[in-house]
């Protein structure tokens, strides 16, 4: 699909809601953290795109702590955008980025 | 080798440690006390020498007088099987087999231990009576009820029967824990030297500050505990220095210029000062254990001994006379500050006879015990 | 005739094609030998796939479906059932596991995976080539039971199964019912005695007509498969033939007296007994190997006794077999922990005997003497540790902790002023059982630890005892404890049972006890089909757990026999009789003697496999020597061509 | 209002329910076995291997409730909610909600399309929370029907799976649905939850990021593990030190449950096998009172993790500390081999939470529960599957805490009494 059809069956899905089901915003502190798990990703993204790293690299990096990193890499592993490529003396693992996008 | 015997625990559980039996040994008393530390683990080896029967072993073991019942044992005893009460039922026992001839069983005792003391209240009581000088009810005189020579002879004999019965029986608690207490190859001097250290130590850190109590995580019990014993030491020495106000001891007065010099006024008023604060925190301090007792809102008021209540409320009565004195002195009612004398001496008397054998001597056993730790830590970190 | 087959290929949602190239694999197979059509589908399971196929089938005429998806434990089913709704025998289809076997295993090599892939579709390709349409076989099955052991398990069973309409045949090798529950002066969680558990289950046996018990029994032969099995069983006389009025005063008028072995020799009893008041079948039995005839029963009982009644064989037929022959205690070697070197130290076995003997009395007496402090030593004869070659019991007893515990909570409420000292090495009451231990420990019992390699010595002082032992929870402080009896916490160990065993080829695990098929999923099914075990004969447990596995292995009688036939899977082997040479070697292979001799017409005697007792485990396909024998669904030629197939260069 | 009949309604689909119901339908019994949750497979599918033989859970329990799925006998209902359950003379009526999934059961296809675009994450309460789900998801892995379902509370309504789908199965329009089922007889096998393990404060269960708990660590350790590898939770590091507690909340009456909760010795004995294996160099010590090894095969197992090198240490841990730095912890013991208060630190703290039952709504289930909160088994000494109402009988840890083989045990036993009570001969 190209973006176009994407971003036209978007609207397609929208306007289908709207009419089915009387499209109601989500609730306000959903958005917010939605937003705040997105920064935070981008944050993630943004680091690992320069080269595979370990999670105390990327906490070095972002200034997110190092828990909440591992926590979204997870999410990345699980749909296989990341993989682990080494293992290191302190025993880390250094994740790459193999995920597109 | 060491033989069981049945007995001890069931001993034990008469003095107050109901539930110990429970304790399925996980340690978990011992690793969360803020007391503990290496070879001076407590409590569970006192549980396990309690239900063994293991009496030599318990009784030559300090760690029961390093225990100020904090309760975080109790709290956190995952069968409820009340480590605490067990440390405080064990004290009992060594109070009992520390006294001379075992007469400290007679306090431990509900019957006995209220029938002795009517004894010795009589016994003061009719001290009183048949020694008391003509009152002067015009003013408030301690030696219009009972003669300087009397109270000065009374004070001496009960002084010197307490060095004394404390000396030996101190000397029987150090039977029981001397084994490793001064062996070693430490040079005797060195060794000398530490036993004065260790008593310094004991001294300002325990005696005076309790300061192992303060590791427990309430404070205010420590605080409580630390009244009791300020008021009481504070209410000594007012006691002490109003004596010096009205005496003249040994004729001193007249034979020193410097002396002489000393407004005899300013005693009697330090001592009203420092009686009253004594007092009040003294006051504080009873109410306080007393009023928990009551509640038993915590695992370490939630079971009190009988002699646990004869001691509060001893102490609570002696300052509370000692306060009615004062009152009294001042609104003029001098019959009942006379009145009021005569049950704070009988109190008084009643707390300083009884002393030795009731919960009271546990003061001196922990600092044997204290100094016997500190010493020991001193050879250790050498 | 060439076959016309059809080859689909699941995507998984990507579980397989992320991995597996499926086009490429379709690809590859599609011109090969046989395959009319090769498809690829993001879900074959799904209903849309599965509607493909069966369309498929009936438009390009397929006689042989295969499909490479998941493992097949999960959806060959779905597919021979989807085959079969096409009109296709459903086994001709082959399931070709290329997600476990492919895509995962092989994630980090996309390339070698689908060539993987490839080779294992051709090899399910020839698979289908090579076979034949087969059909489920079918067993009567006889709606009748027959339950070993008159134990509670054994009774537990046969009244469940007898509610359910099936007719039991209860064999026990004693002359009475109750086993080793009888024995037990208290048990938990209710304090009963062990006696009124067994009259509850008796008063029940007595009302139901569909169970036939033999006593003083035993199993001569065995033969037949799952649901009709023909059983021997020899049942010894009494010779006690019907009930009388003065027994009592009989029994006490024989002259001899023996040790009674129901209360492990602590009392006597006479020739002609009744192990206690209230055991089934009330009726007494005579002990040949005791008995001298004497007469003097005869002259009370009169012609109740008869010496002259002979053991009688029986034959039954039944569906399903369930042996509960319970366990043994442990016997102490003598003079471990002092047994039998020093009277009084006793085992639990025989202290709860004495328990229940003097069920009515304040104190505890033995030898004449009060007991007022009992040791009881944990772990005799269970979790040994091997020292040298000798088997040894290397597994935990399971039941003793929970009992003992229970014991001392119910002595200290009966007895007072007991001293009783557990010395352990774990205790073990798991589950709600941890209330006995604690109830113990409040009411006094005390606990002390050993080490194994360190365990507490008995001996003598006096006439009492003192166990001298190191106390893991006091730093391990030795410590001599006196106590007036010592009693050894005996574990349960497998019963002796060697012609049992023998006649039903009873599968015995390491332990000893009898081994289930799978410990966890079927824990009363054995590997014989329709042998199954209950209770302590299995492993050590208490009553609770013993009556709950008699109650599942009826279940599983009663799905057994309550159907008239039992549908089979065609896993089984087949001779050619024409091939067979009766080399015998099959049958000496066969793990559940399903092979025997048979006549076929025109060809003499050869080999014959009974289907219902095959196991379709090949061991016999691999060794006759002439490839007469040969598994239905996995003939030799199958595996060549498989073979062949996968090793074919790509 | 849609109604059911059956034979046999079994509550609780987990492995107890699955045993049951097979058996029963092998005897010919019609059942509807009941799941509250969106898949059957209870607890046992979620755990890594078994003890003590260690074969993978998924592999003996998959082929379970493959079978009870397509099993002619059993009809299967899941992600429900039981209102009543009422005895008549010789029946029961059981009242369910059928909660809505917004996905077509019977459309989807498992296909996981819809929540690898879906842009919400939540913790996933399947892997203890140890990494997110989507809000809209499939259980877990095996899990039967393999269908997705919508988390109301946290999707955004973005329509991103509903675009994605092939088969178009999404259905915001489902409505929840009141379903009566009519039954001879009831099986409660409603399973066991971990104890609240936050309420010992001094683990700091729930505030120490590796203070785990037994079940994160079984999901860490799981084939299908949430890490891919054995790591830890505060910043991914292959831990070397592992401090395994026993007991937590069991045998405490404190904060806990007086009564032991059987399972743990084994499966945490389980746990430090299986992470030896994984790393081998690593130290893993499993502090314990008393090892409770005591079903057939238990106590050899326990004796190769000793020979494999897993350290057993007694002394229950009193309190567990953090490192705020490293984020390492202290736990703190009495060890007994010393007779010393010991501080040890650790870089992963496995705690093995004890279990309780899952009901506790006794009015719903109107059978007597015990002290615990368990089903009160009536005539336990005869019977262990009846309870305190004739018809209603217990299978597996909803009686009290049981191993995979005693539950399954149990199971066929209910399964053998609900049978003799439909038939009641005699």
């Amino acid at each position: 699909m190209s973006g176009k059809e994407v971003s036209r069956e978007k609207r397609n899905t929208f306007l289908y809601l709207r009419e089915k089901i009387g499209f109601k915003a989500p609730p306000k502190e959903l958005q917010e953290r939605l937003k705040e798990q997105n920064e935070i990703k981008k944050k993630i993204l943004e680091a690992l795109k320069t080269g595979p790293k370990t999670v105390p690299e990327i906490a070095k990096e972002t200034g997110i702590d190092t828990y909440t990193i591992f926590w979204y890499l997870m999410t990345y592993l699980r749909y296989k955008q990341i993989e682990p490529v080494e293992k290191t003396d302190e025993g880390y693992w250094k994740y790459k980025w193999v995920g597109g996008r | 080798m060491v033989r069981t015997n049945p007995n001890l625990i069931r001993e034990i559980k008469k003095l107050g440690a109901f539930d110990i039996t429970a304790c399925y040994s996980c340690g978990e008393c011992t690793a969360i006390c803020p007391l503990s530390e290496n070879n001076f683990e407590l409590p569970r080896m006192m549980i396990r020498y309690s239900i063994l029967g293991l009496e030599d072993k318990l009784l030559s073991s300090p760690q029961l007088w390093l225990c100020y019942y904090c309760g975080e044992c109790s709290e956190s005893c995952p069968r409820d099987a009340d480590p605490g009460a067990l440390m405080m039922a064990a004290r009992r026992y060594s109070i009992i087999k520390y006294s001379l001839g075992g007469i400290a069983r007679i306090f431990y005792s509900k019957i006995m231990s209220i029938v002795s003391l009517i004894v010795l209240s009589i016994i003061a009581g009719l001290g009183i009576y048949l020694f008391k000088e003509s009152l002067d009810l015009t003013r408030f005189d301690p030696f219009s009820l009972l003669s300087y020579e009397f109270i000065h002879t009374a004070g001496l004999v009960l002084a010197v029967y307490i060095a004394v019965i404390a000396l030996l029986q101190g000397i029987k608690m150090y039977n029981y824990i001397k084994h490793s207490a001064l062996e070693g190859n430490l040079p005797a001097g060195t060794k000398v030297k530490n036993l004065i250290k260790s008593f310094f130590i004991v001294l300002f850190r325990e005696a005076l500050a309790e300061q192992r109590y303060s590791k427990c995580e309430r404070q205010s019990r420590y605080v409580a505990h630390l009244a009791i014993f300020w008021g009481f030491i504070l209410l000594f020495i007012a006691t002490t220095l109003d004596y010096l106000k009205n005496s003249n001891i040994l004729g001193l007065r007249e034979s020193y210029e410097i002396l002489k010099a000393i407004d005899i006024e300013i005693f009697g008023v330090l001592a009203r000062i420092i009686g009253i604060i004594g007092g009040l925190i003294g006051v504080y301090g009873s109410i306080y254990f007393i009023y928990k007792r009551l509640i038993k809102d915590d695992v370490y008021s939630e079971y009190s001994h009988a002699s646990d209540w004869v001691f509060l409320v001893l102490i609570f009565l002696v300052i509370l006379t000692g306060f009615l004195i004062d009152i009294f002195i001042y609104t003029n009612m001098f019959l009942l500050a006379y009145a009021m004398f005569a049950a704070h001496l009988i109190f008084a008397f009643d707390l300083i006879v009884t002393a030795p054998f009731t919960k009271f001597a546990h003061f001196g056993y922990r600092l044997i015990a204290v100094w016997f730790y500190e010493y020991q830590k001193l050879k250790i970190s050498k | 005739m060439a076959k016309r087959i059809g080859v689909y290929v699941c995507h998984c949602g990507g579980n397989i094609s992320d991995t597996v190239d499926v086009e490429k694999v379709v690809e590859a197979i599609k011109n090969y030998p046989g395959v009319v059509v090769a498809k690829h589908f993001m879900f074959m399971c799904a209903d849309a796939g599965q509607k493909m196929i069966e369309e498929d089938i009936k438009k390009y005429n397929l006689d042989g479906v295969v499909v490479a998806s998941c493992s097949p434990k999960l959806h060959e089913m779905t597919f021979r059932n989807c085959v079969a709704r096409a009109g296709l025998n459903p086994y001709l289809f082959y399931h070709v596991n290329i997600r476990e076997d492919v895509s995962w295993a092989h994630s980090d090599n996309p390339e070698e995976a689908t060539k993987k892939a490839i080779r294992h579709v051709k090899a399910g390709i020839e698979y289908v080539r090579h076979a034949k349409p087969l059909e489920k076989i079918k067993v009567k099955t006889i709606p009748s039971v027959l339950i070993i052991g008159g134990g509670i398990a054994g009774i537990r069973a046969a009244l469940d199964l007898s509610r359910m309409g099936v007719n039991v045949f209860l064999v026990e090798k004693s002359p009475f019912l109750g086993g080793r529950t009888a024995q037990i002066w208290k048990v938990f969680p209710t304090g009963e005695t062990g006696k009124e558990i067994v009259r509850r289950l008796i008063e029940e046996l007595k009302k139901r007509d569909n169970i036939a018990v033999y006593t003083n029994a035993e199993i001569e032969s065995f033969s037949g498969f799952l649901g009709n099995f023909t059983v021997k069983i020899k049942v010894y006389p009494r010779y006690i033939v019907k009930k009388h009025p003065r027994i009592t005063e009989a029994i006490k008028k024989c002259p001899i007296e023996v040790p009674n072995e129901f209360d492990y020799g602590l009392t006597k009893r006479k020739a002609i007994y009744i192990p206690y008041e209230g055991a089934y079948p009330d009726l007494p039995v005579i002990d040949m190997k005791h008995c001298n005839k004497c007469g003097e029963c005869v002259k009370i009982l009169g012609d109740a006794v008869d010496f002259n009644q002979q053991p009688q064989t029986i034959t039954l037929n039944v569906g399903a077999v369930i042996v509960a022959t319970g366990f043994d205690a442990y016997e102490p070697k003598e003079g471990e922990f002092g047994y039998k070197k020093f009277q009084n130290v006793i085992t639990l076995p025989q202290f709860e005997r004495i328990l229940d003997i003097s069920n009515n009395e304040e104190k505890i007496m033995f030898n004449g003497k009060e007991v007022k402090s009992i040791a009881f030593i944990y772990c005799v004869g269970s979790r040994q540790i091997p020292t040298g070659p000798e088997k040894v019991n290397e597994y935990c007893s399971r039941y003793c902790c929970s009992v003992t515990t229970h014991l001392n909570a119910e002595l200290f409420k009966k007895f007072k002023d007991l001293t009783i000292y557990n010395i352990y090495r774990d205790i073990r009451t798991y589950g709600k059982y941890e209330t006995y231990y604690e109830e113990a420990g409040r009411k006094g019992a005390v606990f002390i630890r050993y080490d194994p390699n360190d365990p507490p010595q008995v001996c003598a002082e006096g006439d009492k005892l003192l166990v001298t032992v190191r106390d893991l929870l006091t730093n391990r402080e030795e410590i001599e404890i006196p106590v007036d009896l010592v009693v050894l916490v005996t574990g349960m160990v497998a019963r002796e049972n060697k012609k049992l065993e023998d006649i039903l080829k009873l599968p015995i695990g390491r332990d000893g006890f009898y081994q289930e098929i799978h410990p966890k999923l079927r824990p009363v099914e054995t590997n014989i089909a329709g042998i199954l075990i209950a209770g302590t004969c299995q492993g050590p447990r208490n009553i609770q757990e013993t009556l709950a596995s008699a109650s599942a292995a009826a279940a599983k009688a009663a799905s057994i026999v309550l159907r008239e036939t039992i549908e089979l899977e065609p896993l089984v082997a087949f001779v050619d009789p024409s091939k067979c040479n009766l080399s015998k070697l099959c049958m000496k292979e066969c793990p559940v003697n399903a092979i025997q001799e048979k006549e076929y017409e025109g060809l003499g005697v050869k080999a014959w496999v009974n289907e219902a007792l095959c196991i379709g485990c090949g061991a016999c396909v691999a060794v006759c020597p002439t490839e007469a024998i040969q598994l239905k669904t996995l003939s030799t030629d199958q595996i060549r061509a498989m073979i062949k197939a996968m090793a074919e260069e790509i | 209002m849609n109604k059911l009949a059956c034979d046999v309604v079994v509550i609780g689909g987990g492995i107890a329910g699955i045993q049951a119901s097979l058996d029963l339908a092998n005897m010919n019994y019609k059942v509807i076995l009941l799941d509250s949750g969106p898949s059957i497979g209870g607890k046992m599918i979620l755990l890594s291997k078994t003890f003590p033989t260690l074969d993978c859970a998924s592999c003996i329990a998959t082929p379970r409730m493959a079978e009870s799925t397509h099993h002619p006998n059993i009809k299967i209902l899941t992600y429900l909610q039981i209102v009543s359950i009422d005895k008549h003379d010789s029946s029961f009526e059981i009242k369910i909600l059928k909660k809505p999934r917004y996905v077509d059961e019977s459309k989807c296809i498992g296909c996981g399309r819809c929540s690898e675009v879906c842009p919400v994450e939540v913790p996933n309460e399947y892997e203890g929370g140890l990494v997110p789900r989507k809000a809209i998801y499939i259980p877990f892995p095996n899990s039967l029907p393999n269908v997705a379902l919508i988390d109301k509370e946290n999707c955004i309504k973005c329509g991103a799976c509903e675009r994605v789908c092939p088969v178009k199965a999404i259905d915001r329009n489902q409505k929840q649905e009141e379903v009566l089922i009519e039954a001879k007889a009831v099986i409660i096998a409603t399973g066991i939850d971990l104890i609240d393990y936050s309420k010992k404060i001094e683990y700091g269960g729930g505030k120490y990021v590796n203070v785990l708990s037994s079940y994160q660590f079984e999901r860490i350790l799981n084939a299908t593990h949430p890490y891919g590898h054995i790591l830890r939770p505060s910043d991914g590091k292959i831990p070397r030190n592992i401090g395994y507690v026993l007991c937590v909340g069991s045998r405490d009456l404190n904060w806990g449950v007086k009564y032991c909760s059987a399972v743990c010795c084994m499966y945490s004995i389980k746990h430090a096998i299986m992470a030896l294996h994984h790393l081998h160099d690593a130290e893993i010590t499993i502090y314990y009172m008393d090892i409770r090894t005591y079903g057939k095969g238990f106590e050899e197992f326990y004796n190769r993790a000793v020979k494999e090198g897993v350290k057993f240490v007694r002394g229950k841990v009193a309190k567990i500390e953090e490192d705020p730095e490293t984020k390492d912890l202290f736990v703190y013991l009495e060890n007994f081999d010393t007779g010393k208060v010991e501080i040890r630190r650790h870089d992963l703290v496995v705690l093995a939470v004890g279990i309780v039952p899952t009901i506790n709504d006794s009015a719903l289930f109107k059978a007597k529960l015990n002290v615990y909160g368990f089903i009160e088994r009536k005539l336990i000494d005869v019977d262990p599957a009846s309870t305190s109402i004739d018809g209603i009988f217990v299978a597996g840890t909803a009686a009290g805490p049981m191993d995979i083989p005693d539950t399954i045990t149990s199971a066929s036993a209910a399964a053998m009494k609900a049978a003799l009570y439909i038939e009641r001969k005699g």
